[in-house]
């Protein structure tokens, strides 16, 4: 039997937050993926909205595109239009969701996907924001899916490229951030959220196996724990199925037997798709 | 952050007084438009509908000093970056694409202070081209507020003097040339796009000079056919440049799919040898060929075959 | 003018959450959505694509306190006026049309302080609806500074941070209710529209409830076959009305011509008559029909199909 | 032989005000006529755009639209876009001739088509402004054409709907309005422009057969009077041809013989289409 990589753990955990009847306002690659799964599965009705212009996507399974721009990406839609349109919809207060990476992400939500370093001479110099700023600054709630270690879950972010609670409390709204929410960070060992006053990041879930110590261990930040955890229910064979249906393009993997999380890629560890 | 200068470019429009004339030429021609020094702004996003025959006439000249605007940037930039012709690129995004990871001779210009990137958000972008193309110095927004973006370019707020809502207050940008590759055009201008829109029609409004490269040459009788369909009035117009397969190797709406196989074989070089791939990658591409229609010739039937059926495959019944 | 509330407009329509479901109901149905006192804003211009099945929905409802909005206002504004049902007109011209001189019933009800006119400039209108639709409080624009428009109106200005060009501050308006008329749609509210959109796709979005109808309801492959002509999302609208002629006896891009002949008689009787003959239209025109489709019906079929026939001399070939 | 009547004097004398190969914004009835008349002879480069989103509008001779948002109007267009993009293309300076026509008009070239009388208790409730407001404000150049007489031609009009110089000097480029220029106003009995520091109106020529104190007899106001005062040409028999065959869509005028000035019908004294 096959095992679970950490994205396809991340990817069908926030398919499951994704609520029918909505629009989401999803990237390439996992936010993508995740969305096609909810909409084969429990949300039929969702709406998948992609920022190159593209409303009601469809997927052709095994042609998922690798931009939102492209072709691909337009396949079966229900309406074109053009970049600047998309993301005055989500002013507007459109889309209900919106779906993020994170190379860095803080306590209070704050994502960097710009520069590790100094923003004058960068380490690394990462691509930007692409629709990642306006998103959470627009979409009605964001979701945060990013794996989980300690160099991503970080005290402070080098640079706030997307933000967050900012600094926590109100900060947000004072900034003029006056819409919008951080709803949930789903990574692979846990799904958290964020404490209604404090605006801090906070442990609501784990993945099946994980501890509350394993997740300490892999964020770099003093974690507020919730008074009830949830255990995640692991991804089923039919949601395995059907995400590596949608991105292989046909049912390679074997979906039977006990699924367990094989340790995740450890790659790049940015995301390299426009947000 | 450049001035904000949209009176000026208003002004320049006024006085300028396009001709209604037939204005097609080659891309060198139409090109020699663009001054060291000048900000190019790039049409089409990441690998979709870039400009490819106008960028490659661009590289040729081995311009210098030059300011490059787009959505989304991809490995166009590499190339201005390796012949040594930018300073500075103004964007929300640069990157190859997904599969890809990070461009590494963009980090290599930008992590040693070679070049700048003036990062603005994706919305931010498409707001700096509408506020240029509609004439005013700033739109408001609810982007890029208290993040650091704003903050490193010193971006300003506005108060609602209604509400007193507290708005960002988006630049307008008015680049001194677009560069725009389309579907269709006549000889005076009129420019047709199938599809999505990208940014395009405000990048070429907001520009001083607006180049457009086509695939097709039509009749304006053929345009007026679908006057819907008509992004671009010939009056936005100073040149029009006709070009097959003009976004090549990038990919052209219902016409054409990426070439992935040529971005592999670039990137491998690039990650490898870094600028010294970038400025080869132009050599062999660009400087070996008499024009662009050499370049998607060397690309072989069977291979602009595939990606033509790729693209027809895709497009609704 | 009315309060700015886009932030509120935003709030209920995150609070709403539209489903995506079948959508389609009777005109009488959608139009109950529309409440005493409401701001009601009617797609269209001037004679061209009116919601005119939805219009006499609501005329027959005898609503009363309505303030109405519209690009350029026409007779259907006399109709409501003389039904007791409007106290505020919001727009930048009331009229019949050129050949008809002034507009007799509204000179009647404004002249006498019976009803308000809030006068805009056209433009004004544009980006008051447009602004709405961003979800931002006001546009910048260089429309009616130094005017009484503005002096009368109260118009604010905002400063550029930037350049310090002082610009007139444009007002969102977010209508309770919005009525667009289009060529098609599916049930789920994805609405297409051939040739010029007025401004509907802005008073649509910046409206809380929206209310389309459209001369067929179309299956969603049909929209999906031409998805750049999709004017409307389904989840930025509440409700499809089937209407065919739904416009008539305005135009209807490509479809059906304007009938001058029933101008003629409403714009005589009504000079004559004044809001008496206002009245006696509505009665005779809406409320002795079961619906809409017996008032077209009463056109007789030679005069909608010489209307047809004049709508496709026009288009292009 | 036919005479010539005060709209045709005016439309005729203002379509020789538009150059070759320059855009022009023009409403329906005399300054559609008059832009469709300057195609037909001197400036057949002329793009003629139509406030209803139509941009390089043809004409069916005889089928001249009533409501420049119809069908007639789109007649063999090159684009057809919306509304407020249109008016966005005049702000950022692509049109370089505007049409207005005027309820009453001062010596400043302020334009009323909203009331006469109190806005709150009008004598006459007017259309209103429609796109003329804009189109003063935003159109590189504008040209008022409307018939000479002192009811029209008013020390100060009663509303200012579309603003011209103001108060004169630079009062309208202080009141933010920095684009644009009052070019011309074409009148049954002359052709005015503005004094460049003052802004007060001034006469510039006369119409066939009409005298100075005609034209001061018709103005309601003090009429600057330019050192050279050009004669106007009539109506060529062909301009009058080509205007009748755009009209009514055919050649039905005897255009043979002298010309003369009819009386101007009186009518209405409002442009009872939107401008």
């Amino acid at each position: 039997m096959s095992g679970v990589t950490a994205e396809e753990l991340m990817a069908i955990t926030a398919s499951r937050l994704l609520a029918d009847h909505k629009v989401v306002f999803a990237g390439v690659g996992m936010p993508l993926l995740a969305s096609a799964v909810a909409r084969r599965t429990r949300a039929p009705h969702l709406t998948i909205v992609l920022e190159g212009g593209i409303i009601g996507a469809s997927l052709l399974p095994g042609k998922l595109p690798i931009s939102t721009n492209e072709m691909r990406a337009a396949y079966g839609a229900q309406m074109l239009t053009d970049i600047t349109d998309i993301f005055l919809y989500a002013q507007r207060g459109y889309f209900d969701y919106g779906f993020l990476g994170a190379a860095q992400v803080d306590m209070y939500g704050n994502i960097n996907t710009s520069v590790i370093g100094s923003v004058e001479r960068p380490r690394v110099r990462l691509p930007g924001s692409g629709g990642a700023n306006d998103i959470i600054s627009l979409c009605n709630e964001v979701l945060i899916v990013t794996q989980h270690e300690p160099r991503r879950f970080v005290p402070r972010v080098d640079f706030i490229t997307s933000p967050g609670y900012l600094s926590g409390g109100d900060s947000r709204a004072r900034a003029g951030l006056v819409c919008g929410k951080i709803g949930a960070v789903v990574t692979d060992l846990a799904l958290l959220d964020f404490e209604p006053v404090s605006r801090r990041m906070r442990l609501r879930g784990l993945q099946a196996g994980v501890t509350v110590g394993q997740v300490r261990a892999q964020t770099g930040f003093d974690l507020l724990v919730g008074e009830e955890i949830e255990e995640l229910r692991p991804p089923s064979a039919e949601e395995l199925a059907i995400y590596r249906e949608l991105r292989d393009g046909s049912a390679t993997a074997d979906t039977e037997g006990p699924v367990v999380a094989e340790p995740a890629d450890a790659g790049d560890r940015v995301p390299a798709g426009p947000a | 952050m450049e001035q904000v200068a949209v009176l000026a470019a208003r002004a320049e429009r006024e006085a300028a007084g396009r001709l209604a004339v037939d204005k097609r030429m080659t891309a060198e021609v139409a090109t020699a438009l663009i001054r060291d020094g000048d900000h190019v702004a790039i049409g089409g996003t990441l690998y979709s509908r870039t400009p490819m025959a106008l960028v490659f006439a661009l590289l040729r000249q081995r311009r210098r000093h030059l300011t490059v605007s787009r959505p989304l940037a991809c490995y166009e930039i590499e190339l201005f970056l390796s012949t040594g012709a930018l300073d500075r690129v103004v964007t929300s995004w640069v990157g190859i694409g997904l599969p890809w990871g990070l461009a590494p001779i963009f980090r290599h210009y930008v992590e040693r202070g070679e070049a700048s990137y003036d990062e603005w958000s994706h919305l931010a972008m498409g707001l700096r081209y509408k506020a240029g193309a509609m004439g005013v110095p700033f739109l408001p927004s609810l982007t890029m507020l208290g993040s650091d973006l704003a903050r490193t370019l010193d971006l300003q707020t506005v108060t609602c003097p209604y509400t007193g809502q507290q708005l960002a207050a988006v630049p307008a940008l008015n680049p001194d040339v677009a560069l725009i590759h389309a579907h269709r055009a006549d000889m005076f201008g009129n420019v047709q796009v199938d599809g999505y829109r990208h940014m395009d029609a405000d990048v070429a409004k907001a520009a001083r000079k607006v180049i457009v490269s086509a695939e097709r040459i039509v009749s304006p009788e053929e345009i007026a056919a679908q006057p819907a369909q008509t992004m671009l009035p010939h009056f936005a117009v100073d040149a029009v440049v006709a070009a097959p397969h003009g976004a090549y190797p990038h990919e052209c709406y219902g016409l054409y799919g990426p070439d992935l196989e040529h971005f592999d074989a670039y990137v491998s070089a690039a990650k490898e040898n870094g600028p010294a791939a970038g400025l080869r990658y132009v050599e062999e591409n660009v400087d070996a060929h008499a024009d662009f229609a050499g370049f998607v010739a060397a690309a072989g039937p069977d291979r602009l075959a595939a990606l033509a059926a790729e693209a027809r495959e895709l497009m609704p019944r």
